[in-house]
């Protein structure tokens, strides 16, 4: 029997704020469970804690609601009890990058074999409005009455530097590019991470509307295709990215300036990757940034096989009859 | 005849004197002896050689009857340098026999270990001791004359030569020793020339007066083997992962004195076991939760530190109820503390230190040996009960080596988990008040757990005043009817008509033992339990405890199980303890309450 | 005429209730009334319009006489909607007045509610209670006809309207209230328009019948406002640093409902304290511990799951004897629990949550207003002893207003750091076994501190087994000594014959001091002592509890001091206890013990 | 009066492993704390727990032995307190990279004022020979027998990602080298990660020899300088990195190929930083990789300077008289 994206509903009601951006997500999510014909027994949603980590109590399949910060240790664990399951972390821009920090770090590294969801939504939302890693400088919030003064972490060059092997970028406002990344870092063998950008309508409003907005997307979302020229503007795009003596370059398409002498997208190359993490500014990437082949975490790790008896038997051993 | 000898053997940690140690003990245990040991490493990795603090210890004691403590002061003690004999020269008993090696009280041995140029210390030993000068180093390359060596290498067997001093003068098989030296040399001839050369020196020459011979009791059959602490508690871990049959993970990160069961695993190798060097300690503890919801068993061991940054992950065990093994080789504290010696201290916070109202099982185990059974009680009632458990040993239980026997597997308790099919509600209890284990995979059992207040049965969010009070309670008593898997109370020592009882728990067994027993046999009145279960406590302990007029609870930490019991008893007891980082000796003991 | 009354006042969390209640706690107090307050938020950060779970109430007692708790079941419940009068229709008293805002109970409401389109809630409720329905709606657009202002807006300020109603029912000054409305809103008329509609709706017309004319208290002098406890943990720190006259770091994480402190001194940007948001609770106590060691105070707070993750970092506190002050704002626990609500079962981790022997001191707050006068104590203890300090307060402290005198700033405890200069010894004790504070910058004083035991005096690591005993207990005396810094033993309630010891700490103190009054009112002859010292104990406490037959133990818990004072005393106590994420009602008591 | 290193070296006895690469950096870093003028009594040498991080105990000055991995975060409340010290982290592999990740990243997107020492020896060494973050696949420990399986941390490209304003390598066994950096990780205005090759001989002994033996050193070492050419080979260098389309790439030096047309080392770009840093084989770069401006963290966070009596009355107040 097919199953739909109702079949991965979950009976809970939904608390989320109205209008908040995990909404979609959550569409999305059971979607593409739905899609990629998972296996509701086998499919296992782990969390931290936030209003992003939330979503496991929504979705009909196992799922744990840990501890903040610490879903990757908890996926680590399900993983090397049985690789078998598919497993997908869901964590939030303050439960992944502040106190989660290192084990994000170790599982990526790892390359623990588990799809990463960040929801990034600048601001820790559960706890009611205070800045979290992602927050921009100057940005008031709860506890920044005067704006804040940290240096926000970037997750896509934190993930790079960490040793990533699939590094993406999506947002709740785009259902289609949202679906496609999810269904892609599910496909990813080993640990895929996947900023979304998710608007908190109550505590950090329109923080990505700049990219989401119908008005203004085409002018700052870039979105990268593989084997593409990485250029933006519209259905007919304005400007391209060149790379120029290994630093991006913004062009306007212009005769002296066509795609076919743009940089064409190659999300096999780590250093370009990072260039295009690094993009901070108003134009940012979205689509995947980076993906490699590196073996999974926890196939090298099987469970030892010496029978009990041989076990307690070995090293010197004396008998008395 | 003597029923019991005490040695300590002391030199610098390049000298081999664990290894030395080690065989000894193989050795007195295939001639029939019993033997218990007591390791004092130095707390530097590599300490420069020679100087005191480099200094590493081995203490052993060999009766014919069964014993259970490394004994007190030494009747003999080998110092294999002037560092080894200014650390120890005090645990030597006045009149005690020291041998000293000649080569380490040379001029340069005394400049290493920072004394005068011009101390005789061998002088001065013989106004307490007897003392026997043996050219140790003169023996050794002697015997090695043949041998194409460096002279370094060649000094390498020194330890071995005084192993044949020891044999003779212990009158051990000789047999026993050349075989196993065979078997762990393999073709290597220079460790058991020296050995011989040691024995025949012994034997031929000069040792004559100083020999002990020891009846030898009767030798219970069986193979046996050596461990320590730490290989008990992976070998217990290996038959409970047999026992129940499923996958287990060992997730842990490196702490002394607790890695030693992280690399004894990691070189085991048991069948369905997984070892994970996490990247701390919260992760560690976190992902053998995740492997538990996944179906397996996760165990997680630390020390101190590690043990208060499992606190919150603890927690999350208590309300997911799911199977969890602790095991803390508890070490001087508090913070980093004295990170190689011995403690009883974290009694507390195992109890208790976890914020909400947590309780979950603990348990202690006594001695090595011990701790493999008591590994394997943590297992089942973690798995049978659904709860996290916590395993307390510590530093002293981990390093000490004794012979023992290996088990049938046949003879292992079982290991049954709760029912796991799907369509039940994921927190439905059973008479027992434990909760179903359907792991993921299970078709058609989808749930979803986590840390917050779950609605009884179902297991769904809660924030229902009535609802949280009784499953505040349910757990409770799901970890009070843990009591029901414990074996009948074991009382040690019984005389007729004590009216003082004894409790003691964990590594303190042995000196309490031969404490209460001494006693015993002066007319001393005194009952003896040790205890095992921390919590919930025997049920049969409190209608025992009862009947005394005068409880004495001895421990190596400032009376935390004193005032755990008062708590819960509300009657006085009296609390004999001391946290020095140093086991229990029976003469200490003996001095300390009356 | 009436000693005091109980409001409640719920309706969808956009409704403003928690305003409304905050303007009628100020008016109450401006007019000589004594006045207590609960409040209940939805867990949801914003629940759907309408819902259950999206209903915020806000109950209030207001009194002639001083009073100690918000009172347990309403006499007056003025409910905003369908949703808020399902979920608290059982808190008011029969024959009690349910003022019933009409259009929260049409037909969309009901749908919002999930109630059945044909419900009729009013009728229902005729049966139980007087009800008098208030076309909320109708009067606040009604008054606002003028302002030209969407409906949306306007309807903004029904909670003012009600306020109007209120105001004119308690006999509250009207004046008061408007100079209020006038400062809050500054120069926007809308609220004030609604309100003084409200008021001479209720003046003119409808509710005559039943306005409850209170008695006003003859008032306390002084200035005053309202605080909660967040607020008064944020003041008490910056007072705190004032009399210490040294930086203060204040370095948490946030979590519920410890934040609020954080937010507040964020806001507050007091004189020497710097905020620091860290990047989780490990950081916060370990950054707080550094700016200790570099001669500040360092703070921290954080609620259950982050007690727990600071367990290592206190430790580290107490190895190094440096001040800390850790505020623990509990929650229902364990693990996540209930977050949003209340509960004192991190009594027993704050006693003994900590690996090793690390004993520190641990205080109550018993309210808002006392968590002021708490902090300040646990400054100066932990300042003038070095020693981490735990101060406990809970969810319902934190949220709770009441009106505070402000205190004259010549009156504050004095805090005194221990001497400081160079030279000393880093450990060198004084009398009262205090170390020295010498922080990075002074000349000379150059040492280093860590977690490793160290040496009496020079602070130099060791692991000399007779130091270690030493160190172990000369941290402990040292702490026993802080009680030095206490005032006088408080007796709450003392009847001359009384054989009967009420014993509570915490934030159960107005619930538990009532019912006592009405013990003894009643003739029961109890005498009541609410702990604010749960380490070490008052020292006058003992030889008091000696004097009684029977002590009862009353908390929100599972009886954790009951069992710690067992523990300590060896004598039985009763314990009186719940762990239900509500805090006590007198009447609850009531039945709880007798 | 000037200092010289011997003021700067306590009296406790220092218990390394005779041979350990922890006596060469004690030995610079105290040289180093004299050559730049140190005031002992404003110095504080904070460090977590593992072999290097006993190096306080070891330096006359202000010291704190803290917890295991927390001492960024010790040492940001010490710079908060008081930002007139000159404060110093010393941490080893496992205790910055494995337990301590969290703060050690977000030390560094904050740019906490303080140089962090970290001795990388790719094992645990007070824990007796455990793998450790940047221990590599396969190495044989007491905790891996078969061999790591863990993927490493590069500390370098992880400090990068994390927004780290200085990013340097240097090696025990080359003194000169070392002091140098050293003396510059002060200077900077900000967080200073300094890599530090330490050889473990006891449990790791000559994981670094390719690059700190006199033999092999020309070969693999690459040793950075700013405005120079990346080149290495000896006294005369035999190759140099050429950027080629964005990418390193090693040339031999010849008439085809000379010093001029090699990459020039701008210690100001960032990406190009990364590809150096992302160095992994036989040839790794030695010296200062990255170095930016960006405003240091204490100073973005004053303490607060409301008078107590404005406090307590702030909000609304009222007077009974
Ligand atoms: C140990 C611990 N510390 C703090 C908290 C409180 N807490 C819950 S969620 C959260 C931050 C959530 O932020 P984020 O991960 O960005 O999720 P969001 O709510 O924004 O989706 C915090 C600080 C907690 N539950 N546990
Ligand atoms: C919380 C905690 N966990 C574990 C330990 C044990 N421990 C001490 S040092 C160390 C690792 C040291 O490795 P590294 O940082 O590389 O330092 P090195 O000894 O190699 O210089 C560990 C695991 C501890 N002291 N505290
Ligand atoms: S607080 Fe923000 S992130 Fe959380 S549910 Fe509401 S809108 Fe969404
Ligand atoms: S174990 Fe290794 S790192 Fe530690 S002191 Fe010895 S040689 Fe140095
Ligand atoms: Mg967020
Ligand atoms: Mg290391």
């Amino acid at each position: 029997m097919e199953l739909t994206a109702k079949n991965f509903q979950s009976a809970e009601e939904v608390r989320w704020c109205p209008g908040c951006g995990d909404y979609s997500i959550l569409k999305q999510f059971t979607e593409v469970l739905a899609s990629t014909g998972a296996d509701p027994d086998r499919t296992v949603v782990v969390s931290g804690i936030g209003c992003s980590s939330r979503l496991p109590y929504y979705v009909d399949s196992y799922g744990i609601h840990s501890l903040h910060g610490r879903a990757p240790a908890v996926a680590t664990g399900i993983k090397l009890a049985n690789p078998d399951l598919d497993v997908w972390i869901i964590t939030g821009d303050g439960d992944a990058l502040s106190i989660g920090g290192n084990h994000l770090i170790h599982a990526l590294r790892r390359n623990l074999n588990v799809p990463i969801l960040l929801f990034n939504n600048e601001i820790y939302g559960l706890t009611k409005g205070q800045f979290s890693p992602t927050s921009r400088e100057g940005q008031v919030t709860k506890s920044t009455p005067r704006g804040s003064v940290d240096h926000p972490l970037n997750p896509l060059t934190l993930a790079l530097g960490a040793g990533a092997t699939w590094v993406a970028r999506s947002m709740d406002r785009s259902p289609a590019h949202l679906r496609d990344l999810l269904a892609q870092s599910q496909a990813h063998q080993g640990s895929a991470l996947l900023e979304i950008y998710q608007n908190c309508n109550v505590f950090h409003d329109g923080a990505f509307e700049a990219w989401t907005d119908k008005a203004t997307q085409a002018l700052h979302a870039v979105f990268l295709e593989a084997g593409k020229p990485i250029a933006w503007g519209g259905t007919e795009p304005t400007h391209a990215l060149a790379w120029n003596a290994g630093q991006p370059e913004v062009r306007a398409l212009s005769r002296d300036f066509s795609l076919a002498d743009a940089w064409i997208h190659d999300p096999s190359d780590r250093l370009k990757a990072f260039a295009l993490a690094e993009l901070e500014g108003e134009l940012r990437p979205f689509g995947l940034l980076y993906a490699a082949k590196r073996p999974v975490f926890a196939a090298g790790q099987p469970a030892g096989t010496r029978p009990l008896r041989e076990v307690l038997h070995s090293g010197r051993t004396w008998t008395v009859e | 005849m003597e029923r019991n000898v005490v040695v300590l053997l002391a030199g610098d940690s390049g000298d081999g004197i664990q290894l030395l140690g080690g065989q000894i003990v193989r050795a007195a245990a295939q001639s029939g002896r019993d033997v218990r040991t007591l390791s004092d490493f130095p707390a530097e990795i590599r300490a420069p050689q020679g100087t005191v603090s480099g200094v590493s210890g081995f203490q052993f004691r060999l009766a014919a009857d069964s014993i259970h403590d490394p004994g007190a002061r030494a009747d003999c003690f080998v110092a294999f340098n002037a560092a080894a004999y200014t650390k120890y020269a005090s645990q030597l008993k006045p009149g005690g026999l020291l041998l000293a090696a000649s080569e380490g009280f040379d001029a340069r041995s005394l400049a290493l270990a920072k004394l005068p140029a011009d101390a005789d210390l061998l002088a001065e030993a013989r106004a307490q001791f007897r003392v026997l000068e043996v050219p140790v180093k003169d023996l050794t390359l002697g015997a090695l004359n043949e041998v194409s060596l460096g002279q370094r290498d060649k000094m390498r067997a020194r330890n071995m030569l005084v192993l044949g001093i020891l044999t003779w003068m212990y009158g051990m098989p000789t047999e026993v020793v050349e075989t196993e030296l065979h078997a762990v040399f393999r073709g290597d001839e220079t460790n058991i020339l020296a050995y011989k050369a040691g024995f025949n020196f012994a034997e031929t020459l000069e040792v004559q007066d100083y020999r002990v011979a020891l009846d030898r009791h009767d030798p219970e059959r069986g193979t046996f083997k050596t461990i320590n602490g730490s290989q008990a508690v992976a070998l217990g871990l290996a038959a409970a992962a047999h026992q129940l049959g499923r996958p287990m993970l060992y997730s842990s990160y490196p702490i002394t004195p607790a890695s030693d069961i992280l690399h004894e695993l990691a070189k085991l190798q048991p069948e369905h076991v997984t070892v994970l060097q996490a990247e701390d300690e919260i992760a560690a503890v976190t992902s053998a939760l995740g492997a538990s919801f996944a179906g397996g068993l996760g165990v997680t061991a630390s020390s101190g530190p590690g043990l208060s940054l499992k606190a919150e992950g603890l927690g999350l065990a208590v309300m997911t109820e799911l199977p969890l093994v602790l095991i803390d080789v508890q070490r001087g504290g508090p913070s980093t503390g004295l990170p190689t010696k011995t403690e009883q201290s974290d009694l507390s916070q195992a109890l208790h230190g976890r914020h909400g109202e947590a309780p979950l099982p603990v348990l202690a185990a006594r001695t090595a040996a011990d701790a493999f059974d008591t590994v394997l009680l943590a297992a089942k009632i973690a798995v049978e009960c659904m709860t996290p458990v916590i395993l307390l040993s510590d530093a002293y239980i981990a390093g000490s080596a004794q012979p023992w026997r290996i088990p049938e597997i046949d003879a292992l308790p079982s290991i049954t988990p709760p029912r796991g099919t799907a369509g039940e509600e994921a927190y439905a209890r059973d008479a027992q008040g434990v909760r179903p284990w359907v792991a993921p995979g299970t078709p058609g059992g989808a749930h979803r757990i986590g840390g917050l207040e779950g609605e009884e049965g179902s297991g769904r969010i809660s924030y229902d005043p009535a609802n949280h009070q009784a499953m505040v309670r349910e757990r409770a008593a799901k970890v009070d009817a843990a009591a029901r898997l414990y074996g009948p109370l074991e009382i040690v020592q019984c005389c007729p008509e004590a009216d003082t009882l004894v409790l003691a728990w964990g590594s303190t067994y042995g000196a309490v033992r031969s404490d209460v027993e001494r006693r015993a046999a002066q007319g001393q009145n005194v009952d003896y339990i040790h205890l095992r279960h921390l919590h919930p406590l025997h049920p049969d302990l409190k209608p025992m405890v009862d009947r005394y007029r005068r409880v004495v609870v001895i421990e190596m930490n400032e009376g935390q199980l004193a005032h755990h019991l008062q708590g819960l008893w509300a009657r006085p007891v009296e609390s004999v303890c001391k946290t020095t980082g140093q086991p229990f000796t029976t003469e200490e003991l003996a001095e300390l309450w009356n």
